[in-house]
């Protein structure tokens, strides 16, 4: 396999020239989505009680995150007949701490954050509203009425990092961070440790767009495909995103060089155009419409009672997609899941 | 007279002129404005003004430095981000009296955005390098050092399950109180999660400099020669070379201050969130929205950040938010355009001022 | 390169001074001139690749994305030369961009792909009109035009997109269908790949460029890299060219003769806006197939820093895009390479020392050897660069060649002064 | 191209080439035209004089289409006319040589010429028929230029070529010339009217307008004296002399820039040894120049432009490091003083360009006049401003210095060109200068306005002023200066008594740094 990818990089690897020891995308396009709907018979009713959601800079319609967010959100509406209102803050994010603000003076007794960035203020204004309960996605408030909804993204990341490993024919992988934030890194994480479960001898590229504090790495689609086309060319024939917008980028390169791409947060083989399914491997889900849903429910059921609630694989919160009939070997990730379940394999996060 | 109406004419057009927007996609331009003008004038539309104003002003007032001598600092955005980082973890490492804790934290401030833009300056002065071209390349370079200097050697030990990547606190020493207790002596009392913010008395410190600056010392004499005519100042003895260093330099020491609000007062810390992008860009609009003038820019602090404030109610009442920005745009379009009339007119009555000071000649009829 | 670099000699000192090799260039013709250039840059990359062995500083994929990172820049960037040519600064480049995003998915998913892009385009022109409206007609700094295009273009775009897609707020759908491929060298192409994946010291090299740049190109980026000749020969060879570039030098020159000031303002300020949406649908196309906010990033004020570093030419303007895409292109590849670009960056300012002794200026290069020295080393002892860093080595390179290639920068000299006509 | 081998009937009953009827224009706040009448006859040379201001320029402007008359008519070669713009005016046949040269610096001589009216060849422009055509001209007219020189690498003189030869490749029949002559030197003045006499010849009819009296009796056909607007009187060149002109321009008498008695003293105020410039490519624009300036005198540098006048100034001013020599001042040796310390020491300027170098036009007069003098009461106290202090001494300038405006703060681009220049001249001398750099004091300034100049000039000479007087003018010179330096190619190539020089003898020596047609020099 060495002896494969020396004389892949020095012909240069030419973009969209199939080489024979690089894996290629053979995938099946045109399945519909699989994911079972949010909630149970069982779930309480809110009887009108007032639930406000505030996006992570994005908003909708970015597919992935705050529509998943959104969708846990509506589901309580529906299911648990919870009033809900959902708000944007602006595009540099100023003001987060107003939106949650207008929404506890709005007589929203329970406030969701979508993303780490609503930390800081949301510590502040949990002080200011002692009564009403906080929830944060992907974050942590030392307030006793603030709950942090936690992802085990290592473990997820862990899975779609195996199933790369076993895809790859070049012994060679790649990852996309967005931004090289504290988060990002874990997926990082995990997903190194997933690889080298299948096979310590494969190699991951790991590249991030732009640094902590340049949030554009989340948005900058040329960024992803170039780098993306960086990496196929050097070699790997699998490339992990966790870059957001910027992952459409990836995908399109993967596209161009016929390899294969992961997908991050939902699964992304039903958002992208068909012609680009088939190099979609899998997808390393993040249940946030689950975590949201869940902490509303929680509420209503008297049970948010701050500290951190923690989304996995065990309790459904994460998962990997399927869709498309490329992994090589889903009785091993399967299998690999159940043990991280068991917990007979601890996933590192850093 | 003259020169009130024209500004207020202008927010006139622009208010019609997004009014047709709004009426064109559907939307309602009556409610859309009833929101303004009500919950816009809310205590908490006005504090979050009023905060947000501070910092906005003192951009604009960096900005207007380098305008005043033709200099264009595009550069703020990267300066104020790199000072706000070397300011808080200076302030995180020391603990000293209260004022002076605070001042220490000013100083490094100003003294990292002094030095990050007087990269510019060097390079136009001694190798001609356009400013334009260096410190739109050098806002690019700012962010990666600033989080190369966080991520190695600045950031506190993160909390179990947290993300935020931050300096350690600032002691309460270094910090601003908010005024709400201040002016609750003054019978105004604000809800006590609505904090205004002191920081905006840095931001009057800094008009006020700016105006003694530019127009009461020699040194503004200068600066203002060398950008109305720059071969003029040279020729009255102006060192041209110097004087670009020298108001880079000032430039980037206020531009330094436009960071540090958020860090001071809530935060207490530097965050890749407290610190918000994009406030140089704004500080260019708003300074030519104030026509670099030290009052004018005020108005336009204040304007931009009412525009942003009242995208909160907006987006609660359901209602696009985003046509503030459209209207920003268009004031900043239609209030340019307003004074150019003011000015037109000006000149206008300047010349036959002059005209009429000069002895008549007689007419001569045929 | 050549505009910046070329010395202030010339006409009174070339007579003083014997001629050097470089004078000898310029009796080539300038696209002569302009592949020399392109084959001795190509040449500097194979022997950085011969030194450090890192293969992709001249795989295809590096020239791919070269040209297509440059391709919006440019393209900003010739928005640029246009309307500063007739004397109008433009800093609203960017927003023009951004329109241009905007309107080019927006007509690629309701209509087709080439109706998107002419509808990007004139989006961006819109851009450009609302500009020459305020610059030309009412007086207004152009700088606060620019500026004031910049926001409401952004503003502009938000709430169209909250309109046009449900519920969206910051992105479009895909756009689905592409722009077609073409090769452009068909018969060639196979030789030239037998050759690319040889491995010959420059030729090889030289053929993957050649590869890179004509085989499964998209339609539009060869429409798009044909404007840069088409503006060189509208702007230098025809008589509207002579009167547009007459308007940016002295307008009351160019009026007193008859040349209508700001009708031809007016054209280059348009055609300005059209070409930065151009930019902004090459974002769209041939990188995300979707609109995003933020999308442009700011590619617009690169450009306008590309134009100025290009000193108001095409050709300079080429080289500052060119060498901007390139060193993008290069960070974004794996770490390895990334350190490679220290080598280059040595080799390139060892390059320019060469070209500052020839012609003659001993302190440039000396600079210039002392910058590629450090550069060097730095290389030597390190095994990879700080990755904070990577992103920015576009940034940092354009940065070092203005500051250390000595320049003679010449704007137009009515260049941001407001014109108005007597009566 | 015309018929003029048809002779020009020595009677003047044929119809006017051009005459202009009852025009009237008027600007914001001034009425530029009122009521004016003239008439040109064809192939004739036709001098209009007046008064800065006196509206001749907005006339001819409006001859050219460039600017449109509020009433009033317009007749050229008998039909009316009505021009929208100067491509009307060139179609008709009319082209204009503008007071202030219509170049883009940075377009070559072709490009300028052809600019509005390119030839073309498959859709580009057909230089080598451009090139063809105007070598043609050239010839014909005896204008030569290279077409390919940038025009900002071009003289004075070259520029005023380049400015004709774009009218005449127009085809024009009617060449208006606004102060052609202002910049020109003896030579180039006696170089351009041999070309306008031959081009008279060729059956062109030419209006010119000059401040320079002598000029226009020797060159002109007919005269016509603008006032304050208007047509005042026209006057035979052939019986008319230069006083009665200057009295129907002004109302009052011509003045001299005559020296009365000498103030010089025996100390060395100046003195400049081994001055030594070059430009970046090693070529010497200044050439080991040496001289002295005592306390009371002036010093005139006579040259044609270009022949390091400026680098001369430049040097002294500290603007320009000299390659070698050294410059003192009052006996201190300030070669590397910067230009503020040199200003400190007392050392006036009043710059050749007074708007590029001595104003900054859009800030109030007050402002201005600290300009130069930022560092020294009464404009200041210690770092700051003292606004007070430099207001007051601005209206002491206004009142001393009759700066005709309606008060200190209007900006400095709302006064006349003659008074901005008063007010530079003003405010210099009100420093109470040690030495002096006078350049072109009183350039582009009317009759009326160059004699008070000079009156200060010489006042300050008086008092112990050291001079050094720059201008192209020679009769300034002449009668200005205590001494005659002459400057050829960076050198001084003559010292003069101005007592005994005489204009002819100093042209000699500016055009080819001999005096082989001149007498001896003193
Ligand atoms: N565009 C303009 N706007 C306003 N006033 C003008 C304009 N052009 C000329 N003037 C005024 O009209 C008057 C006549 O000016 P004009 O230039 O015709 O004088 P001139 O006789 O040519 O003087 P000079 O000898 O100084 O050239 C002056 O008072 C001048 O200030
Ligand atoms: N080289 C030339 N020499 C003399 N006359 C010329 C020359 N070129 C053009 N002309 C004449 O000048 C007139 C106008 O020329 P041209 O068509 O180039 O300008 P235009 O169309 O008025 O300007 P524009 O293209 O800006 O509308 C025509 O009568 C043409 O014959
Ligand atoms: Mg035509
Ligand atoms: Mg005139």
């Amino acid at each position: 396999a060495s002896k494969d990818k020396t004389s892949t990089t020095s012909n240069g690897g030419t973009s969209g020239g199939t080489s024979a020891s690089a894996a290629t995308c053979q995938g099946k396009t045109g399945e519909k989505d699989t994911a079972k709907p949010l909630g149970s018979v069982g779930d309480p009713n809110g009887s009108g009680k007032k639930v406000g959601l505030v996006f992570d800079v994005g908003g909708r319609g970015d597919k992935s995150f705050n529509d998943s967010a959104y969708n846990g959100i509506e589901a309580a509406a529906k299911n648990m007949k919870v009033t809900i209102k959902t708000l944007e803050p602006d595009a540099s994010g100023s003001n987060r701490a107003e939106l949650m603000r207008g929404l506890a003076t709005g007589g929203y007794t329970m406030i969701i954050g979508v993303g780490f960035a609503f930390a800081d203020d949301m510590a502040k204004i949990a002080k200011d509203f002692p009564n009403t309960k906080f929830a944060i996605v992907d974050g942590v408030v030392k307030q006793p009425n603030t709950t942090g909804l936690l992802f085990a993204e290592e473990q997820g990341s862990f899975l779609v990092g195996a199933a790369a490993a076993q895809a790859s024919k070049a012994k060679q992988v790649g990852f996309v961070g967005g931004v090289e934030t504290a988060l990002i890194k874990k997926f990082e994480a995990g997903y190194k440790a997933g690889v080298k479960q299948i096979d310590p001898n494969v190699k991951v590229d790991v590249k991030y767009l732009t640094p902590d504090g340049d949030f554009s790495g989340f948005k900058d689609p040329a960024k992803g495909e170039t780098t993306a086309k960086g990496l196929y060319a050097n070699g790997d024939d699998v490339v992990y995103h966790a870059a957001g917008l910027s992952g459409t980028g990836v995908f399109r390169a993967a596209t161009a060089a016929d390899r294969l791409a992961i997908g991050v947060d939902s699964n992304q083989y039903l958002q992208v155009p068909p012609a680009q399914q088939k190099c979609i491997l899998t997808s390393m889900i993040k249940r946030v419409d689950v975590a949201v849903y869940t902490a509303v429910k929680a509420y209503l059921t008297g049970g948010l009672k701050g500290g951190t609630l923690m989304f996995d694989l065990k309790n459904g919160g994460i998962d990997f997609a399927t869709q498309g009939g490329q992994i090589p070997d889903t009785k091993k990730l399967e299998d690999l899941k159940q043990q991280i379940i068991d917990g007979k394999i601890t996933v590192p996060t850093t | 007279m003259l020169l009130l109406a024209a500004p207020l004419l202008a927010v006139a057009v622009a208010v019609a002129a997004s009014a047709l927007v709004l009426l064109a996609t559907g939307n309602s331009p009556s409610k859309v404005f009833w929101v303004m003008a009500v919950k816009g004038t809310k205590t908490e539309a006005v504090v979050s003004m009023l905060n947000r104003a501070g910092p906005y002003y003192i951009s604009g007032v960096a900005v207007a430095i380098g305008f005043k001598m033709n200099l264009f600092n595009i550069g703020v955005e990267g300066q104020y981000r790199l000072a706000a980082l070397l300011a808080a973890a200076a302030g995180a490492a020391v603990t000293l009296p209260a004022p002076l804790h605070v001042l220490v934290i000013l100083l490094v401030a100003m003294a990292t955005g002094a030095l990050w833009a007087v990269i510019p300056g060097l390079l136009k002065a001694t190798r001609g390098v356009s400013e334009v071209i260096s410190t739109i390349m050098l806002n690019a370079v700012a962010g990666g050092v600033t989080a190369l200097l966080l991520e190695q050697y600045l950031k506190a030990p993160q909390e179990q399950g947290g993300y935020t990547v931050g300096t350690r606190p600032i002691g309460a020493s270094g910090r601003f109180p908010s005024l709400n207790a201040a002016i609750a002596h003054l019978g105004i009392h604000l809800p006590a999660a609505n904090r205004l913010q002191a920081y905006i008395f840095v931001a009057v410190a800094v008009g006020v400099a700016y105006h003694l600056l530019v127009w009461r010392t020699r040194f503004g004499f200068d600066l203002r020669a060398s950008g109305s005519n720059p071969s003029a100042a040279e020729a009255s003895g102006v060192d041209a070379k110097r004087m670009i260093v020298a108001a880079m330099a000032i430039s980037g020491a206020f531009a330094g201050l436009v960071g540090l609000s958020q860090v001071l007062s809530e935060a207490g810390r530097y965050t890749s969130d407290t610190v918000i992008g994009g406030l140089g860009f704004t500080g260019i609009a708003v300074a030519l929205l104030g026509r670099n003038h030290p009052l004018g820019i005020a108005l336009g602090a204040l304007l931009w950040a009412f525009m942003d404030a009242v995208q909160t109610p907006l987006a609660n009442e359901g209602l696009p938010k985003q046509i503030t920005a459209i209207m920003q745009g268009l004031i900043v379009l239609s209030v340019v355009v307003a004074y150019e009339v003011v000015r037109r007119t000006a000149a206008r009555r300047e010349a036959s001022e002059l005209r009429r000071a000069m002895p008549a000649p007689e007419v001569v009829r045929a | 390169m050549t505009d910046v670099a070329t010395p202030a000699a010339g006409t009174a000192g070339a007579a003083a001074t014997p001629p050097n090799p470089l004078e000898r260039l310029r009796a080539l013709p300038s696209w002569g001139r302009w592949l020399l250039y392109l084959a001795a840059g190509t040449l500097l990359l194979s022997v950085a690749k011969q030194i450090s062995g890192v293969a992709p500083l001249t795989a295809s994929n590096t020239f791919r994305s070269a040209l297509e990172l440059s391709l919006p820049i440019g393209l900003a960037g010739l928005g640029g030369l246009w309307s500063e040519r007739a004397g109008v600064v433009n800093i609203g480049l960017e927003g023009m961009m951004v329109l241009g995003t905007w309107f080019g998915a927006w007509g690629g998913i309701h209509f087709g792909p080439w109706q998107g892009v002419l509808i990007g385009v004139l989006g961006g022109a819109a851009g450009g009109l609302l500009h020459a409206v305020a610059t030309v007609t009412f007086g207004v700094d152009h700088i606060i035009s620019g500026v004031a295009i910049n926001i409401l273009a952004i503003g502009a775009t938000n709430f169209l997109t909250t309109i046009a897609y449900d519920g969206a707020t910051n992105s479009s759908p895909q756009i689905g269908r592409e722009i077609g491929r073409v090769d452009l060298l068909p018969f060639l192409s196979g030789p030239l790949r037998t050759l690319g994946s040889q491995n010959r010291f420059f030729v090889s090299d030289l053929a993957r460029l050649v590869l890179a740049w004509s085989t499964g190109i998209s339609l539009l980026v060869v429409v798009a890299a044909l404007l840069f000749p088409l503006t060189w020969w509208v702007l230098w060879r025809t008589p509207f060219g002579l009167r547009l570039r007459a308007v940016g030098e002295d307008p009351e020159a160019a009026e007193s003769l008859g040349v209508r000031v700001y009708t031809l303002r007016y054209v280059a300020v348009i055609v300005s806006g059209a070409l930065a949406g151009l930019g902004g649908v090459t974002l769209v196309y041939v990188f995300s197939g979707q609109f995003q906010a933020g999308q442009t990033n700011g590619r617009g004020y690169i450009g306008l820093a590309a134009m100025i570093f290009g000193n108001w030419r095409p050709g300079g303007l080429i080289a500052g895009a060119g060498l901007f895409g390139f060193m993008d292109s290069m960070q974004s590849q794996v770490d390895a390479t990334a350190h490679a670009i220290l080598l280059v960056a040595a080799l390139l300012f060892a390059a320019l020392a060469v070209r500052s002794i020839l012609l003659r200026r001993p302190r440039s290069a000396a600079m210039l050897a002392a910058v590629a020295a450090v550069t060097y080393a730095w290389y030597a002892t390190t095994d990879r660069v700080p990755k904070q860093l990577i992103p920015f080595f576009p940034h940092l390179t354009t940065l070092l060649v203005l500051v250390f290639a000595a320049q003679r920068l010449r704007p137009p000299a009515a260049d941001g002064k407001i014109f108005r006509r007597e009566r | 191209m015309l018929p003029s081998a048809e002779p020009r009937a020595p009677g003047r009953a044929e119809v006017p080439a051009v005459e202009l009827r009852h025009i009237v224009k008027r600007f914001p706040g001034v009425v530029a035209n009122r009521d004016v009448n003239l008439a040109v006859q064809r192939g004739s040379i036709h001098a209009v004089i007046g008064e800065n201001g006196a509206g001749k320029s907005t006339l001819m402007k409006m001859l050219y289409g460039m600017q449109r008359p509020d009433s009033g008519t317009i007749l050229v070669d008998g039909a009316e006319v009505s021009f929208r713009s100067p491509n009307d005016a060139i179609a008709a046949g009319v082209g204009m040589v503008h007071q202030h040269f219509m170049l883009a610096d940075n377009l070559t001589v072709l490009e300028n010429v052809i600019l509005g009216r390119e030839p073309r060849r498959f859709g580009m422009i057909d230089r080598s028929a451009a090139r063809r055509r105007i070598a043609e001209l050239g010839a014909t007219y005896g204008l030569p230029v290279a077409p390919d020189a940038l025009v900002e690498d071009l003289g004075v003189g070259q520029r005023q070529r380049v400015e004709i030869l774009k009218v005449l490749y127009r085809g024009a029949r009617i060449l208006i010339l606004d102060e052609p002559t202002a910049v020109l030197v003896p030579q180039e003045v006696d170089e351009l009217f041999a070309n306008l006499s031959e081009l008279k010849r060729e059956g062109i009819t030419i209006i010119f307008i000059s401040h320079k009296l002598d000029e226009v009796l020797a060159l002109a056909d007919d005269i016509t004296v603008i006032r304050a607007g208007t047509t005042v009187a026209t006057a035979d060149p052939r019986t008319a002399t230069t006083r009665d002109l200057a009295e129907l321009m002004v109302g009052s008498e011509l003045p001299t820039p005559e020296t009365r008695d000498s103030t010089v003293t025996t100390d060395v105020q100046v003195r400049v040894n081994g001055l030594t410039c070059r430009s970046a490519h090693g070529r010497p624009l200044l050439d080991d120049v040496s001289f002295t300036i005592h306390r009371g005198e002036i010093v005139g540098i006579a040259g044609v432009e270009g022949n390091g006048q400026t680098e001369l100034i430049e040097a002294l001013m500290g603007l320009r490091d000299p390659d070698a020599g050294t410059i003192e001042l009052g006996g201190v040796d300030v070669t590397r003083w910067s230009t503020r310390r040199r200003r400190e020491a007392g050392l006036g300027y009043v710059p050749e360009d007074r708007q590029r170098h001595g104003l900054l036009l859009d800030a109030p007069l007050w402002e201005n006049e600290m300009l130069g003098h930022q560092s020294q009461p009464p404009n200041v106290k210690g770092p700051w401003i003292d606004g007070g202090g430099a207001r007051q001494r601005t209206e002491e300038i206004v009142e001393r210095f009759d700066v005709r405006t309606p008060n200190i703060d209007v900006t400095a681009n709302a006064l006349s060109g003659g008074n901005q220049q008063k007010l530079i001249i003003g405010r210099e001398l009100m420093a109470e200068p040690q030495a002096m750099v006078a350049a072109h004091p009183t350039r582009g300034v009317d009759v009326g306005a160059q004699a008070a100049i000079w009156d200060q000039l010489r006042a300050a000479r008086s008092t112990g002023l050291a001079t050094l007087l720059v201008s192209a003018d020679l009769q300034e010179l002449i009668g200005l200066s205590d001494a005659l330096l002459v400057v050829f190619e960076g050198r001084v190539v003559a010292r003069l008594d101005p007592s005994t020089a005489t204009p002819q003898q100093l042209g000699s020596y500016m055009t080819r740094g001999d005096a082989r047609d001149a007498g001896p020099a003193a």
